[in-house]
C-alpha cells in the first residue's frame, strides 16, 4: 500500500471518526484537520512528483501500486499519478478544505452532513488516483451518490426535485459510461482493466467508433456537455454552499478528466474521427452557456450557466487533440475549479446574510460587506479572464492551441469560442454592477455583517490559489505538458 | 360380463353426467347455498367414481371428509356471511365471457391432447379391490414405498391449521 | 368399467377442472370462489386416482396423493373459511373485488 | 551600459504602490496613502527620465539607427515549441518616449489628486488603482512581444474600469464603467484573434522579429510573412486580416468610430482619472500599438493603413462636430480627445515608411506627446473648475476668470495649444500631421485643416463659456441654491492642484520645440522635418477663424442667434447633440437584440426545450408506468385469468411449434 492510498484513507477514516463524535465543535475541528491534512498531502505529493520527475523518472505514471481485488474479472485496485492527476488532486484538496470552512456552521445535523461530505471526497480522490477502469468507475459512483442526500437534505428551494434531477441525469450518464467501459474491457481482450495496459494494447477501429460516444457522453454529462447540462443549473442552485463548490469545482472536472483519461487516451483514432460532432456540441456549450447566463437573475443560476460555458471550453480544448489546447484544457479545469468554488463560497455567504439570491432584490452590497464584495469582484475578474488571474492563462492557452488546427471548421469554431470572452464580460459586469455597486437596494441589508473568519479563510485560500495559477503558469503548463506526451504521441501529434 | 359391463358403463355415464351438470351449475348458479349443494353432488359423484374404480377407502374418505366435513363447514359459513349481494350485482359480463372462452378453450385443448395421446387405448385391467391392510401398511411404514413421513408432515400441517384457524377466527378483545 | 377407456375419465376431470377455473375467475363471493377451488382440487384427485388405477395398478402413489390432497384441502378450507369469516366480521362483505383497502389504485 | 535595476523599477514601483495601498491603505491615516503613491510614482518618473536619457545617449549603430535594448526576459508561459509568452522590458525610442509621457502625467495626476480627492471616501483605494493603472500602462509600452501587450492591454482596461466606477454608488458611473469595459473588450476580441492569426502564420509573438523581418524584406515580402500573405480568406490575405483585427483592438482602446461610445461616458470617473487615462495615456495605446507595428502596416499591408487613415479621419470629423454642441465641459473635452486621437491615427495612416515619407509617423507620435500634456492640462483645469462649481454643465459657469486666475491662464494655454497657435506645442505637432495629410492627398489635407479649425472653434467656445460672460452663480436664485447646498462662491484651487497645472502649462508651451524627428522616426534613422510654411500659415489662419467665431459668438455670453440655435436646434444640431444616435443604436443592439433577443430566447430554450426533454422523458416514464400498473391491480381473479390465458398461449405455442 503506498502513500497515494492515503488520499482515500484519510477521508474514510474521517467518516469513521465522525460516527464517534457528537459535539459540533469537535466535528468541525476534525473536519478542518482532515481537510488540512489532505491539502498538506496533496502539496507533498506535488513536491515529490516534481522531484521524481527532475530525478529522471520517465514512467507515464509514478507512485504505482497494485492490489488484486477480484481475479476472475481482472479487477484491481491500481493507483498511480501523472502531472495532471497531481494537479487535480491538489485542486480537490484545496476545494475540500475550503468547503469545510465554508460550511462551518452548517445546520441541521452537522455530523451527518460532514459524513456524506467526506464520503464524497473519498470518491473524488479515489477517482483521480485510480488507473484501473473498474475502481475508477466505482469511485466515480461513490462521488455521485452522496450528492443526492447532500442536496436533498441540506439544500434550499426546490431541493428534492433538483437532487432527484441531478442524480438521475448523472446516473443516466454513468449508465452510458458503464456500457462504454464494458465495451473497452471486452474489446481489449477482457483480461485487464488497467488503463496503461489498455492504452498500450490499442483497440480495433470499429469497436472504438462504437464505444467512444458512450464513454465521452457518459463523462460529458458530468462535464456539462450540451445538451446534457440541465442538471447543473437546478442542482447548483439548490445545493448547499460547500456542495456547490465541490460539485462545480471538482466533480465537473471528473467529467473532463475522464474524457481525457479514458475516452481520448484509450480510443485515440475514434477521437480523431468523431471529434467534430463533439466539437460542435462543446462549441455550442461555450457560447450558449454564456448567452444564457446573461439573463439569469438568480446568482447561482448565473454561475451555473457560466460553468456550462467554461466547462464547455474544457471539453472543447480537449477535442482539439493537440498538446497546447489540451494543456489549456487542464489549466482551464484548474482555473474554473478554483474560481467557481470561490464564486459559490461568496454566493453562499451573501445568501446566508440576505436570504435571497435574486440580483433584482439586492444592490449596493459593496458598502455593506466590502470583504465579500471585493472577493466577488476578484472572482468575476478571474472569470472574465483578467491577466494575472487563473482564467486568462487557461483561456489563452486554449485559444492559441485551438488556433493551431488549420482547417476552416476548427478555425470558425475557435473564433466562435473566442467570442465567449466578451459575453462573459457582459454577464459578469452586469451582475457585479447590480449586486455590489449602485445605491443600497434594500435598507434592511444595511446592517448585515461582513465575512466571518472562516469565510475569510476559505475565500483567501482560493484567491491565493487563483493568483498562483495566474501569475506563475509555466510550471503548471510544464507539468501538464509532459504528462500529455504519451497521449499526443498516440494521436500522432 | 356383457350385462355387467353395460350396467357398469351406464353407471359411469350416470356419474359423469351428474358431475358435469352439477359442477357447471355450481359455478353458474346465483345463489351461494345452491352452489354448495351442487358441490355436494359433485363430491358424492366423485366418491362414487372412486368406488367404481375399486378404491373403496378413497371413496369412503371422500364421503366423510369432503361431503361430510367440508360441506357442513361451507353451509355454516354461508349462513354466517349471507348477504345476497351476489344476486344483485352480477360480475362484469366481459369477464364472464373471457372466463368462458378461456375455460372452453382449455377444455378443448386438453381434449385434443387426450385424443392425440395413446391413453385412448388404455383400459381397466385389474378389477380387484385394494386391500385395506396394504393401505395401512404403506401408510405406516418407513420402508421403500412407505408414507410415514408425509403422513406425519400432514398431521403437523393439520395441527398448524387448527391452531391457525382458531387464532384467525377468534374474537379479539 | 372395463370397456371405458381412460380418456373418458380424463375428459371428465378436465371438465370439472375448467368449470372450477371458470368459477374461480367469475365469482364475486369469496365462498363461491372457494367452492370453485374445491372443484379444481377434486378434478386433480380424480386424475391421481385414474392414472394410478389405469397405468400403474400395482402401485399406490396416486391413491395416497389423492388421500393427502383431500386432507390438505380440508385444512385449507378450514383456514380459508376462518379468514373469510374474519373479513366478513370486519368489512361486512366478502366480495373479492371490493377487498382493496391496501390498494391505492382503487 | 544599461542598468536594468532602475529600469525595472519604473513599472514595478507603481505595482508596489498598488499592493501596499491595497493591503494597508485603509489603515493609513490622513493623506498618507496619497503621499506614498505620489512619492513612489515620483521615483518611477525619475527612473524613467534617466532611462530615456541613457537610452537616447547610447551610441548609434553602424546603420545610423538606435539599437533596441531588451532587458529582463522571463519565459512566462510556453504554448507551443514556437510560441511562448516572454515577459520583459523592451526599451526603444518609442517606449522610452511613452514612459516619459506616462510617468510625467501620472505624477502630475497623483499630486493633483492629493488636493482633488482630499476627504473622499476611498482615498487609499483611488491611489491604489492609480498605481495599478500606471503599472499596467508602463508595462504595456515596454512589451517585447505582442502577447505581453495584450496582457497589459487587458490590465489597463480593468484599471480603467475600476477607476471609472470609482464612485460605485452612482448608477451612471457603474454603467459607464461597464460600458467602457465591454466595448473595449469587444475590440480586444478582434485584437486577440488578430494576434492568433499573426502568431500562427509567423510563429512568433516578438515585435523585434516581426518588425525586423518586415523591414529587411521591404518590398519583397520576407519568408516570415510568406505564409500569411499567401493564405487568404474572403479575398484578403491572412496578414491583412490580422492587421485589421489588431487595428480593431486599437480602435477600441483609442475610441475610434464606431467603438468610441465608451469614452464620453467614461467621464463619470474622477476628473484626474479622465486626465490620466482618458486623455493622455490609455486612449493613445491604440496609436502606440499601430506605431509599434508600423513597419508591418506600412510595408506589408499598406491597404490596411489606408483604411486606418479613413476611419481615423471620419472619427476626427465626427467627434469635432459633436464636440461643438455638447454642454457638459468634460464631454466636450472627451470628444476633443477622440478627435485628436483621430488626428494621430490619420497621421499614421497617411504616413509612408522611411525618410521624408515617414513624416506622418513622427508627427503622429509628436502629437501624442504634446497632446498628452495639453489635454491632461485641460482636464485638470476642468477638474479644478468642477471642484469649485460642483457641476459639469456650462450653464452653471461663466465669468470664472475673475475667481480662478491661475486656472484661467493654464486653460488658455491648453486651448491655444490644442488649437494649434504658435508657439504652443500643438502647433508644431499638428503642422506635421497636416503636412503629411497634404502629401497623402490634398483632399485629406483640406479635411484635416478644416477639422483643426473646428477644434479651435469648440475649444474656444468652451473657454468662453467657462471663463467669460456673466457668472451664472451671481443671480440671486442661484446664490440661494448654492447656500442651501452648502456651497460657496468659486475660488482658486489649492496650490497642490495648481502646481501641476502650471507645470503642465509650461510643458505645453515648450515641448513643441523638441526636434522630435531626431529621436523617433519610422525607420529609426534621425530625420529632421522642417516646418512647412504654406501648410502652417493655412492652418493657423483656419484656427484663428475658428477662434474668432467662437469669441464673437460666446465672448460675452452666448449671442442671441447662437442661444436660439441652442434652444431650438434644427435636425442636424439635434442629431449632433445626441451624438448622431450612435449610442441609441448600440443600446438597441445590446438590449433588444442580444439581451432580449438572443439571451432571453436561449434561456427560454434551455428551460423549456432542453429541460423539457429531460422532464418529458421523466413524465413519459411515469405515464407508461401508470398505464402498466393497472394490470397489476391486486385482483386475484384477474391474475388467474391472465395466468390461464398465458398458460393456454404457451401450450398453444408449444403445440404449434
Amino acid at each position: 500500500m503506498n502513500f497515494l492510498s492515503l488520499f482515500v484513507l484519510i477521508p474514510m477514516l474521517t467518516v469513521g471518526l465522525l460516527f464517534c463524535l457528537g459535539k459540533p465543535s469537535h466535528i468541525r475541528l476534525l473536519c478542518a484537520g482532515a481537510g488540512i491534512a489532505l491539502l498538506a498531502l496533496a502539496l507533498t505529493l506535488l513536491g515529490l512528483f516534481i522531484q521524481a520527475r527532475n530525478g529522471g523518472a520517465t514512467d507515464a505514471m509514478l507512485f504505482r501500486a497494485d492490489l488484486c481485488w477480484y481475479a476472475p474479472w481482472n479487477i484491481h485496485y491500481s493507483v498511480g499519478v501523472d502531472g495532471i492527476s497531481v494537479l487535480m488532486l491538489l485542486l480537490s484538496a484545496i476545494i475540500v478544505v475550503t468547503g469545510v470552512f465554508a460550511s462551518w456552521h452548517i445546520d441541521p445535523m452537522p455530523k451527518e452532513y460532514f459524513l456524506w461530505y467526506f464520503l464524497l471526497s473519498t470518491g473524488v480522490f479515489g477517482f483521480f488516483i485510480s488507473i484501473d477502469l473498474f475502481s475508477m468507475f466505482m469511485f466515480y459512483e461513490i462521488a455521485l451518490i452522496p450528492m443526492f442526500l447532500l442536496i436533498g437534505i441540506w439544500g434550499s428551494g426546490e431541493k428534492e426535485r433538483a437532487a432527484m434531477k441531478l442524480t438521475l441525469m448523472l446516473m443516466g450518464g454513468s449508465a452510458l459510461l458503464l456500457l462504454g467501459l464494458l465495451g473497452l474491457y471486452f474489446f481489449h481482450g477482457a483480461d485487464s482493466m488497467n488503463l496503461l495496459t489498455l492504452a498500450d494494447r490499442g483497440m480495433a477501429l470499429d469497436a472504438q467508433r462504437r464505444f467512444f460516444p458512450f464513454v465521452f457522453i457518459g463523462f460529458g454529462v458530468l462535464g456539462a456537455l450540451f445538451p446534457f447540462h440541465t442538471w447543473s443549473p437546478d442542482g447548483h442552485a439548490s445545493a448547499p454552499t460547500a456542495v456547490s463548490m465541490l460539485h462545480a469545482g471538482v466533480l465537473m472536472k471528473l467529467g473532463g478528466y475522464g474524457c481525457f483519461r479514458v475516452a481520448i487516451t484509450l480510443m485515440p483514432e475514434a477521437a480523431t474521427e468523431l471529434s467534430w460532432i463533439f466539437l460542435l456540441l462543446t462549441g455550442i456549450s461555450v457560447v450558449y452557456g454564456a448567452f444564457s447566463a446573461c439573463v439569469q437573475t438568480d446568482l447561482k443560476y448565473l454561475n451555473a450557466y457560466s460553468s456550462v460555458s467554461h466547462c464547455g471550453l474544457v471539453l472543447f480544448a480537449l477535442l482539439m487533440l493537440n498538446p497546447t489546447a489540451m494543456t489549456g484544457a487542464v489549466m482551464q479545469m484548474l482555473s474554473h475549479g478554483l474560481m467557481t468554488a470561490l464564486f459559490f463560497a461568496l454566493i453562499g455567504g451573501i445568501y446566508g446574510r440576505t436570504h435571497t439570491r435574486d440580483i433584482r432584490l439586492m444592490g449596493g452590497l459593496m458598502k455593506v460587506m466590502p470583504y465579500l464584495g471585493v472577493c466577488y469582484v476578484i472572482a468575476g475578474l478571474a472569470s472574465l479572464g483578467l491577466p494575472g488571474l487563473s482564467g486568462f492563462v487557461a483561456e489563452m492557452t486554449v485559444f492559441v492551441g485551438s488556433f493551431q488546427e488549420a482547417d476552416l471548421f476548427h478555425r470558425v469554431l475557435t473564433l466562435v469560442a473566442c467570442t465567449s470572452i466578451v459575453i462573459t464580460a457582459v454577464y459578469i459586469l452586469r451582475v457585479v454592477g447590480k449586486l455590489l455597486y449602485g445605491p443600497l437596494q434594500n435598507p434592511q441589508h444595511a446592517l448585515l455583517p461582513d465575512a466571518a473568519w472562516y469565510e475569510k479563510v476559505a475565500t483567501a485560500t482560493l484567491i491565493a490559489a487563483i493568483l498562483v495559477v495566474g501569475l506563475t503558469p509555466h510550471w503548471i503548463a510544464d507539468l501538464i505538458h509532459e504528462s500529455l506526451a504519451p497521449v499526443t504521441a498516440m494521436l500522432g501529434r | 360380463m356383457e350385462n355387467g359391463s353395460i350396467a357398469s358403463t351406464l353407471v359411469f355415464f350416470f356419474l359423469a353426467a351428474v358431475m358435469v351438470v352439477s359442477s357447471i351449475l355450481a359455478v353458474t348458479t346465483k345463489k351461494i347455498l345452491r352452489a354448495a349443494t351442487y358441490l355436494l353432488f359433485v363430491l358424492f359423484a366423485t366418491a362414487g367414481l372412486y368406488f367404481y374404480l375399486n378404491y373403496s377407502f378413497l371413496g369412503a374418505v371422500q364421503m366423510t371428509v369432503y361431503a361430510g366435513g367440508i360441506i357442513v363447514l361451507y353451509v355454516f359459513s354461508i349462513f354466517l356471511t349471507s348477504t345476497d349481494e351476489e344476486k344483485n350485482q352480477p360480475i362484469r359480463s366481459h369477464r364472464r365471457w373471457l372466463g368462458f372462452i378461456a375455460a372452453a378453450a382449455g377444455t378443448l385443448l386438453c381434449v385434443y391432447l387426450f385424443q392425440a395421446s395413446p391413453w385412448g387405448e388404455v383400459y381397466y385391467r385389474a378389477p380387484e379391490e385394494l386391500p385395506m391392510k396394504a393401505i395401512g401398511n404403506a401408510l405406516m411404514s418407513a420402508d421403500k414405498f412407505g408414507y410415514i413421513l408425509p403422513f406425519e408432515a400432514l398431521s403437523i400441517l393439520l395441527l398448524a391449521c387448527i391452531i391457525g384457524g382458531i387464532l384467525i377466527a377468534r374474537k379479539r378483545q | 368399467m372395463a370397456n371405458i377407456p381412460m380418456t373418458y375419465y380424463l375428459v371428465l376431470s378436465t371438465i370439472l377442472f375448467f368449470a372450477g377455473i371458470y368459477g374461480f375467475i367469475t365469482r364475486r363471493n369469496l365462498l363461491a370462489m372457494l367452492i370453485s377451488v374445491e372443484l379444481i382440487l377434486n378434478a386433480t384427485d380424480i386424475n391421481f386416482a385414474v392414472f394410478n388405477r389405469f397405468l400403474f395398478p400395482e402401485h399406490m402413489e396416486g391413491l395416497f396423493f389423492a388421500l393427502f390432497s383431500i386432507a390438505i384441502s380440508a385444512a385449507e378450507t378450514a383456514i380459508a373459511i376462518a379468514i373469510i369469516i374474519n373479513i366478513y366480521r370486519n368489512l361486512k362483505h366478502i366480495e373479492a373485488q371490493k377487498l382493496n383497502e391496501l390498494n391505492d389504485l382503487k | 551600459m544599461f542598468n536594468s535595476c532602475y529600469t525595472a523599477l519604473v513599472p514595478l514601483l507603481p505595482l508596489f504602490s498598488f499592493i501596499l495601498l491595497i493591503a494597508f491603505g485603509l489603515r493609513l491615516p490622513g493623506k498618507w496613502a496619497g503621499y506614498i503613491g505620489s512619492v513612489l510614482t515620483g521615483i518611477a518618473a525619475v527612473a524613467a527620465y534617466y532611462t530615456a536619457w541613457t537610452y537616447f545617449s547610447l551610441p548609434l549603430d553602424a546603420d545610423g539607427t538606435r539599437p533596441a535594448v531588451e532587458i529582463l526576459s522571463w519565459e512566462w508561459l510556453r504554448f507551443t515549441p514556437l510560441l511562448a509568452i516572454r515577459l520583459g522590458i523592451y526599451v526603444d525610442a518609442l517606449s522610452a518616449m511613452m514612459w516619459v509621457v506616462i510617468t510625467t502625467v501620472s505624477l502630475m495626476v497623483h499630486i493633483y489628486s492629493l488636493g482633488y480627492m482630499a476627504g473622499e471616501k476611498g482615498f487609499a483605494r483611488y491611489f491604489a488603482f492609480l498605481g495599478l493603472f500606471s503599472f499596467s500602462m508602463l508595462g504595456l509600452v515596454v512589451a517585447p512581444n505582442i502577447f505581453q501587450t495584450y496582457i497589459f492591454w487587458e490590465l489597463v482596461g480593468v484599471s480603467s474600469y475600476l477607476l471609472i466606477g470609482f464612485y460605485y454608488t452612482k448608477p451612471e458611473a457603474v454603467s459607464a464603467s461597464k460600458k467602457a469595459f465591454i466595448v473595449t473588450r469587444f475590440a480586444d476580441l478582434g485584437f486577440l484573434i488578430g494576434i492568433l492569426i499573426l502568431s500562427y502564420f509567423t510563429g512568433t509573438f516578438d515585435f523585434q522579429t516581426i518588425c525586423g523581418s518586415a523591414q529587411d524584406a521591404a518590398g519583397v515580402g520576407g519568408a516570415l510573412f510568406a505564409p500569411a500573405l499567401q493564405a487568404s480568406f474572403l479575398g484578403l490575405s491572412a496578414l491583412s486580416w490580422a492587421m485589421l483585427l489588431i487595428f480593431m483592438g486599437c480602435a477600441g482602446k483609442s475610441a475610434l468610430f464606431p467603438l468610441h461610445i465608451w469614452l464620453p461616458d467614461a467621464m463619470e470617473g474622477p476628473t484626474p482619472v479622465s486626465a490620466l487615462i482618458h486623455a493622455a495615456t490609455m486612449v493613445v495605446a491604440g496609436v502606440f500599438l499601430v506605431a509599434r507595428l508600423f513597419p508591418v502596416y506600412a510595408l506589408m499591408t499598406p491597404g490596411v493603413l489606408e483604411v486606418i487613415a479613413y476611419v481615423a479621419a471620419f472619427t476626427s470629423l465626427y467627434a469635432a462636430v459633436v464636440a461643438c454642441v455638447q454642454t457638459d465641459i468634460k464631454r466636450v473635452l472627451a470628444f476633443s480627445t477622440i478627435s485628436q486621437i483621430g488626428f494621430m491615427m490619420v497621421a499614421l495612416g497617411v504616413s509612408g515608411y522611411g525618410g521624408h515619407a515617414g513624416e506622418g509617423y513622427t508627427a503622429s507620435l509628436f502629437h501624442l506627446f504634446t497632446h498628452a500634456f495639453f489635454k491632461a492640462l485641460l482636464f485638470l483645469c476642468a477638474g479644478a473648475i468642477i471642484h469649485t462649481v460642483h457641476s459639469n454643465e456650462m450653464k452653471a459657469m461663466g465669468g470664472l476668470r475673475r475667481y480662478m486666475p491661475v486656472t484661467h491662464l493654464c486653460f488658455l494655454v491648453g486651448c491655444l495649444a490644442i488649437a494649434g497657435i504658435p508657439p504652443f506645442s500643438g502647433f508644431f505637432s499638428k503642422d506635421g500631421i497636416l503636412a503629411a495629410s497634404f502629401a497623402f492627398h490634398p483632399c485629406m489635407g483640406i479635411l484635416m485643416t478644416a477639422i483643426a479649425g473646428l477644434t479651435a472653434f469648440y475649444m474656444f467656445r468652451l473657454y468662453c463659456r467657462i471663463f467669460h460672460g456673466p457668472y451664472s452663480g451671481d443671480t440671486a436664485a442661484a446664490q440661494a441654491e448654492h447656500a442651501e447646498a452648502g456651497h460657496h462662491t468659486p475660488h482658486e484651487a489649492p496650490a497642490v492642484m495648481t502646481a501641476p497645472l502650471v507645470f503642465l502649462a509650461v510643458l505645453s508651451l515648450l515641448t513643441g520645440f523638441i526636434p522630435f524627428g531626431d529621436f523617433l522616426s519610422s525607420d529609426g534613422l534621425p530625420h529632421a522635418f522642417p516646418l512647412q510654411t504654406a501648410v502652417a500659415v493655412c492652418s493657423v489662419l483656419t484656427a484663428l477663424v475658428g477662434i474668432g467665431i467662437a469669441l464673437y459668438a460666446y465672448g460675452r455670453g452666448p449671442r442671441p442667434a447662437f442661444q436660439r440655435m441652442a434652444d431650438q436646434p434644427n435636425a442636424f444640431l439635434r442629431a449632433a447633440k445626441n451624438r448622431f444616435y450612435i449610442d441609441r443604436f448600440y443600446l438597441f443592439i445590446t438590449h433588444r437584440i442580444i439581451f432580449q433577443g438572443i439571451s432571453t430566447a436561449l434561456a427560454w430554450f434551455d428551460r423549456h426545450v432542453i429541460d423539457g426533454v429531460v422532464f418529458g422523458s421523466g413524465k413519459l416514464t411515469e405515464k407508461i408506468a401508470r398505464k402498466i400498473r393497472i394490470i397489476q391491480s391486486g385482483q386475484l381473479q384477474t391474475y388467474a385469468l391472465i395466468l390461464l390465458l398465458g398458460v393456454l398461449c404457451l401450450i398453444g405455442l408449444v403445440l404449434y411449434l
